[in-house]
């Protein structure tokens, strides 16, 4: 691949303070002007086993993970034998002089010198960050801010830690002088490149922490929870500015009660979410039909890992797209939408939260293990530009990306009234009949009108019936709404050549690894092009169906076996995707993995795709 | 001032001599008494026959799923805790279904008032056992008779400290809109158990089974006293106390979030300034 | 239509007997020789209201409701003004004296008199009974059963109330005599057919029975479950025959407890199964995708009503096949049987016991309060050739629809090793890898081999694992069964003329108003032809796709707004089914129905089916 | 003669220190006590740290989901009341996402023994606040302090009659053998509910607190004295009683099953005959 990255794997036993280390480089990265692609891979164990923490880093945009590995700093001697058939020519290895180590691209660090036996993390930092010629004085002060907050008792020494292991990377010592720094480049070693030094400032984020930012800056009030990974990071950063931001997040007994609380808060007015993974959210399944039937806005945060059941649950895997199309009894209209980056799980969540809320009905963030864990560089958002959704207005305000439905009342008025007669006739009519299929919303409390909601069916002033007219209405009137959710719909991002031999079609996290695939296929001669989906539901095939048709060969690629998008596809619009690149053993699709797939592909000839 | 009238009456889907009747009644009284307007109560109810009881006054209404009112109005009494929140539903679909959340409400200690219509069957379903069935009694579901033992949700409320535990039955509608105010004016969680005679599917625990058990606490009865509650929690088969079992002044969860000393969280807005200084912590 | 069936309504509040008259005058229809169809209509309440239950029927098999109603017995003031518009030319009223009635088809019955004010429901059926002509020692015998059972000290004045009424009606009094009997015919008043009195004894069953029977013919052991509407009669009808037929039926806490257990049960041994609606189902999930990952058979009767949400909980629809299809997280087999018939619901339901059993993965038998509640003449099954699952022989026996998979062992030992080592290598291998992804499975506590399963990825002898190469072999080993499943899936029936200028497709409960609509089309001059899926999934597209691309115009036809079964084809075969009739009021597809939607969207003109 | 190596031994996933150890060899010789052989025994846990323990001994095991060990061993115990059933979870699985299946089990008198790692933790999901969790203990996911009162399974299972009620703590190896012993040998619903520190996320419950708490029963306890144990079973913050809490005889729920008492459900085939017999009721 002609991407100009590098790749760093952190590597060791649950418990030695990998993810800190990774997150400390990775933030000094951010700060010295690197974009970062980190991959978290890690054991459903709290000590031993093995896990790494990957970060690869470019001065450029990069959006994949890279399977080979440059700088290789291990924690623990498993680590070495695990990883260093991965490691390219020139490549370096990271080990304490204390563990065994045959390998001559070692570099064996006096950690326990360096580090007075305390502060490892630091050493390990230190050493890193100097031989990648990162800044000393960017790195301490990123230890001064970390320790600084809490356990400011150690700032001092860690800033000892750090200048020792700096200095003694820095070629103080007989034994690291034998190796070049690899910010040196040359003499056979891996080139670490150079970041231009006016890189704008940059936020370091996760996919689950962008989501949750996402969401306060959306205006969600209440997030219940119970803690299953790889979602949990979502409701703890959301935790961990609760009171700054003034918001309420429960752990909860279980997850139904999860998904009933958050549609019981959003009815009394207060924008919410819940977040959970595969498991958790089978248990949310008649809750999300029962927002559909109250319609209730409600915003699902879906991070998958692999299943079946308990699955692996550190892993990663897109195997839940039909599932969560088709979560719930019965019929009503939903949105699914499928970050591609971090921005993007930022943004798409912005979006929930208005779409929830314009369209009363639920709507999800379907994300993974990989994109929940992946630190990436991000632009500061615009603060000042970024609306909130306001409930009980029934429509929605100002620019947000909901646009201008009607105001309340007015079409209420306009509704025919299937209502209960009785003191009630005129009152306020909850789920009244309109063009667009969307209610004017109340919020109880907020006006003298009583807000009455059942998730059987019922009439327009929302008291049960069992009118079998009203219920067509009704089934119409819920129904309708799929269409101005079309309208809004985000339609998928085509990026490549015109009319080209190849093209890739991908959903959500796989994005990044697919763009590098189809560049690195371009390179090598094909005509490609990527149709990717950031949002799988509800889909506009008139929006895409010309790409489908004008391609030579049709790949999907999806972090499933069986194919799901392809099938949403052809489900939509009688195209048949002819040949599948599928990735299901929990790990996160790379450009590689895709370009290795597809060699294999190709050696069994072309299976023309389309209409069958 | 509130009146009986501002809460309406209608027309209801129930049989003729059921208990519910009672108890809509007196949950209106109970209402009046607590001088609850309509528009200031979010009634939250389950699915069942006791469940539709909040379709037959006014007030904001969120009938949700079976076993599911708790969690709802959780939810709703934390999106709005200057509304008044009022479960009621059937036992089957609070102590059945929804026995998790049960648990939870009373360690959570939510400002909620629990009117639980407890008729010891599944009404709607047509006369199935229930959680507080009589063991032994048969049904056409149990034909050889209850196997589990009958729960106990007064006991289990003493035994985990709920913040209200009362009684009451249809047949005393004093006494039971008594039980409602007090209910609704605790400030935390308050389960009132209803002895609801069902007339079409419980012929064992009928009106004159109640009525000839059910007795008012003696005016010295101390509910703050557990050890006693706890014991007379276990009454039973001969003679059922009806009553404030047991109380405490246990801080509710509201007044325990500290973020809800702002206000409602249905009437905050996003504070950008607040949003600037969180994001700054990603730089 | 020209079909020569008779339909009778019996209307009157909740609580009035329609139900047992309803049954009783079934039953003695039934052992006249007749058919019937029988739809019940109720609402989700215990008194009051409207109930109304359908019993239509002829002497040749019928398989469809009728809308048209020939005789009318009214229990109530209300049922009349509701239901007159629907009596045909020459139909009857029969009402109480004391009722109020313009109608001149009416016929006053002076209840009071004839029933003693207390053997109402006799003396409805005595009068009904006579009116059609049917036999009164037949009848007498009937009452005695019921009556003789339950409230032996009845029997007596019973029979006399009978005697009454069908003296009466006979004619022996001045106001019968006015009315012309239904039998007689002539006169204006509608013929009902006469049954050959040679026709074979049947048995009389609903779907819900029918699929209780089949579960306890196929060794059904054990079923858990909590009662919701319309599913609670196959529990019921199981607790009524659990100690002849040796099974435990137990009623649980919740759904969630239900699906576990059942899925505990099978682990153990005992064949299980339980039985929910959407509501219920949706809170089942995570058990369907428990059962996919341990390989533990498990069947799974799902009985559709209205949603989402609570919906309308005594009606009909078919909307939950998409919800069903991908119920679960993560990846798994499965098969959904959709009964037509209520013979179909017993023999369905064996097939999903021995399809679970085989493929050791959940199978649902889907169906719906139609179908479930609609009692049928069904000829008596031949016992001797009904053979049962023998779990933990890992393999089918005898003629069962499984055929002869290896015996146990065998495959095991072919299988590749990647269980753990320690005292444990050379163990059974609960999941061993197999040609055909079916491991033989063994019983715990039946031989001295430890059977050890996990929701987690586990390597083959059932220990969690978290090696990604070993996740790889067990996701393809579990998606291998999927082409025995398919392999062994009921194709579609296809029934009328070839490549037809109109093809119906259908599926499940509908299969009789969709045949039955197909014929009155063919009548009327338009060649027409029925594609009726017994089983929904897997599918097999080379069994049908034909059919598709010969017909003129393919109308889907479903209980449904959305077209679910047209949208699986879709995925499926890339066929786009051009138009649709959908039902979604709650009520069952009639032909009638059929046939009036079928106008107007005839009048829109033809959309074309095919490829898009 | 069942042996402790018959049980095996195997690598384990959790942390060095873990109080799981103690506990996994505490059970093989509580299984070695009760006289199992392991293929008599099915165990049956859920998911978490605890619930990974079935897999480091042999015997039949079924783990399945989160929550829901209950449920799956109720069913295997019905499948086949022969063998001898126990379900091995966290306190998060089994108090928690399991509540519900806690009530029912206990109200059911199911012939199980429950053998409860009780951390007072969520450990495999690292840390938040579990039902049993010290009120006020803070945690990642708790900055503030946990709100709700710590869920007491203890009270609960005998405000509820549960048949047998048991605690013990994994740094008295012995009494918690023999604990396991007596659940397993009870025949009916047994819980011991074992405190187990966390050395990973619980900073507050370690191996010392307990340690200078529990406090064993004297001699002269009476289980069968309920007000006694309900009243023990409130002891909590000074002195934490071990042992045999409470129990009782009532008969369990496989011995009311008159279906079993032709044997296994499991062993059973179709009786022809009375297929013929039951298709005759439709004639
Ligand atoms: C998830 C789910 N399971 C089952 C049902 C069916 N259901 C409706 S009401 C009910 C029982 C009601 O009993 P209870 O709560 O005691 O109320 P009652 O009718 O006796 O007043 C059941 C089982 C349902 N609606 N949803
Ligand atoms: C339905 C579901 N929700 C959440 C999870 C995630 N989860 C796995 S273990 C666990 C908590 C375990 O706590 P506990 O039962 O106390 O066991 P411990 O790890 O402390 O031994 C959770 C929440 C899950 N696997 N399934
Ligand atoms: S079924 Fe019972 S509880 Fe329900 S309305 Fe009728 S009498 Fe009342
Ligand atoms: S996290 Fe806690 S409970 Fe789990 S193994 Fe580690 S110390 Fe034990
Ligand atoms: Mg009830
Ligand atoms: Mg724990």
């Amino acid at each position: 691949m002609s991407v100009r990255a590098f790749n760093i794997a952190i590597g060791g036993e649950a418990g030695q303070g990998i993810v800190t280390i990774g997150e400390l480089l990775s933030k000094l990265l951010v700060r010295s002007g690197y974009h970062i692609v980190v991959t978290q891979s890690y054991q459903s164990r709290i000590r031993d086993g093995h896990n790494t923490f990957y970060v690869r880093t470019c001065p450029d945009l990069i959006e994949a993970p890279q399977e080979s590995i440059d700088l290789l700093i291990a924690l623990d001697g498993e680590t070495i034998p695990i990883h260093s058939g991965k490691i390219g020519a020139g490549g370096l290895i990271l080990a304490d002089e204390a563990l065994a180590c045959e390998d001559e691209r070692c570099l064996r660090i006096p950690y326990k010198e360096l580090s007075k036996e305390k502060f490892n993390s630091t050493a390990v930092l230190g050493v890193a960050s100097s031989i990648l010629g990162l800044d000393r004085e960017k790195a301490a002060a990123l230890i001064g801010e970390r320790f600084g907050k809490k356990h400011p008792e150690d700032v001092k020494e860690n800033l000892l830690a750090l200048a020792r292991a700096f200095d003694w990377a820095a070629g103080n010592n007989e034994r690291s002088a034998k190796f070049p720094k690899v910010a040196a480049g040359g003499g056979g070693a891996v080139q670490f490149p150079k970041a231009s030094a006016g890189g704008g400032a940059r936020m370091m984020m996760n996919g689950n922490q962008a989501i949750a930012l996402g969401a306060v800056s959306a205006g969600a009030r209440f997030c219940a929870f119970y803690p299953m990974t790889p979602s949990t990071s979502v409701p703890l950063t959301l935790i961990s500015i609760a009171e700054k931001a003034g918001l309420v997040v429960e752990q909860v007994e279980d997850e139904i009660a999860a998904v009933n609380m958050a549609v019981g808060a959003s009815y009394a007015g207060a924008p919410s979410m819940v977040a959970t993974s595969g498991g958790g959210f089978a248990l949310m399944v008649e809750g999300v039909s029962l927002a559909g039937m109250t319609e209730t806005p409600l915003v699902l945060v879906v991070a998958q890992r692999p299943g079946p059941a308990t699955g692996l649950p550190t892993r990663t895997e897109q195997a839940d797209l039909g599932f969560v199309l088709h979560a719930g009894h019965g019929e009503f209209p939903r949105a699914i939408l499928t970050p591609g980056t971090v921005e993007e799980c930022f943004h798409l969540t912005r979006r929930a939260f208005f779409l929830a809320e314009e369209f009363q009905t639920p709507v999800f963030v379907l994300t993974d293990q990989y994109l929940a864990d992946s630190f990436r560089a991000v632009e500061p958002f615009d603060i000042g530009s970024l609306d909130f959704v306001r409930p009980g207005s029934g429509y929605a305000h100002g620019g947000g990306p909901t646009g201008g439905a009607a105001p309340p009342g007015g079409e209420a008025a306009a509704g025919a009234t299937a209502g209960r007669s009785g003191p009630e006739s005129g009152a306020y009519l909850r789920h009244a009949l309109t063009e667009n299929g969307i209610s004017p919303r109340l919020i109880p409390g907020m006006s003298a009108n009583l807000v009455v909601t059942d998730s059987d069916e019922h009439t327009e002033d929302g008291h049960l019936t069992e009118d079998l007219e009203v219920r067509i209405l009704m089934v119409e009137k819920r129904l309708k709404k799929s269409e101005g959710l079309i309208k809004k719909s985000v339609p998928p991002e085509y990026a490549g050549d015109d009319a080209p031999e190849i093209l890739l079609v991908s959903w959500g996290s796989s994005r990044g690894p697919v763009m590098e695939a189809a560049r690195a296929l371009r390179e090598n001669g094909k005509t490609t092009a990527v149709l990717h989906f950031s949002q799988v539901w509800p889909m506009a095939p008139e929006a895409f169906i010309k790409y489908l048709d004008k391609a030579g060969r049709v790949v999907s690629v999806e972090g499933n076996a069986t194919g799901q998008l392809a099938a949403l596809i052809a489900r939509e619009t009688g195209f048949m995707i002819g040949d599948r690149i599928s990735r299901y053993d929990g790990r996160p699709l790379t450009p590689e993995y895709i370009l290795r797939k597809f060699d294999s592909l190709a050696g069994k000839g072309s299976s023309p795709g389309g209409k069958e | 001032m509130t009146k009986i009238e501002d809460y309406g009456k209608y027309e209801t889907a129930w049989c003729p001599g059921c208990g519910n009747f009672s108890l809509l009644e007196a949950m209106k009284s109970g209402l009046v008494k607590a001088g609850l307007a309509p528009d200031r109560v979010i009634f939250v109810s389950g699915i069942g026959q006791a469940a539709k009881a909040p379709h037959y006054l006014n007030a904001n209404v969120f009938n949700g799923l079976h076993g599911r009112a708790l969690p709802a109005a959780t939810g709703a009494k934390i999106a709005n805790h200057e509304m008044s929140v009022i479960v009621e539903s059937g036992e089957g679909c609070c102590y059945g279904e929804g026995g998790n959340h049960f648990l939870a409400a009373i360690r959570r200690n939510i400002d909620i008032a629990m009117i639980v219509h407890d008729n010891q069957i599944y009404g709607l379903t047509k006369g199935q056992a229930s959680p507080t069935s009589q063991e032994g009694m048969k049904t056409k579901a149990q034909p050889g008779g209850v196997l589990s033992e009958r729960f106990n949700p007064v006991a289990v409320a003493v035994a985990m400290h709920a913040g209200f535990v009362a009684r009451s039955f249809t047949g005393m509608p004093d006494h039971l809109s008594d039980m409602i105010n007090l209910a609704i004016r605790h400030r935390g969680f308050a389960l009132v158990d209803v002895l609801q005679p069902c007339v079409s599917f419980n012929k064992v625990n009928n009106f004159a089974w109640y009525k000839k058990r059910c007795r008012e606490l003696p005016p010295d009865h101390d509910p703050l006293d557990w050890e006693k509650a706890m014991k007379i929690a276990m009454e039973w088969d001969e003679k059922i106390p009806v009553g404030v079992i047991y109380k405490n002044d246990r801080a509710s969860f509201c007044d325990r979030l500290s973020v809800l000393g702002k206000g409602p969280l249905a009437e905050r807005g996003v504070d950008k300034k607040e949003l600037a200084s969180i994001l700054d912590e990603y730089m």
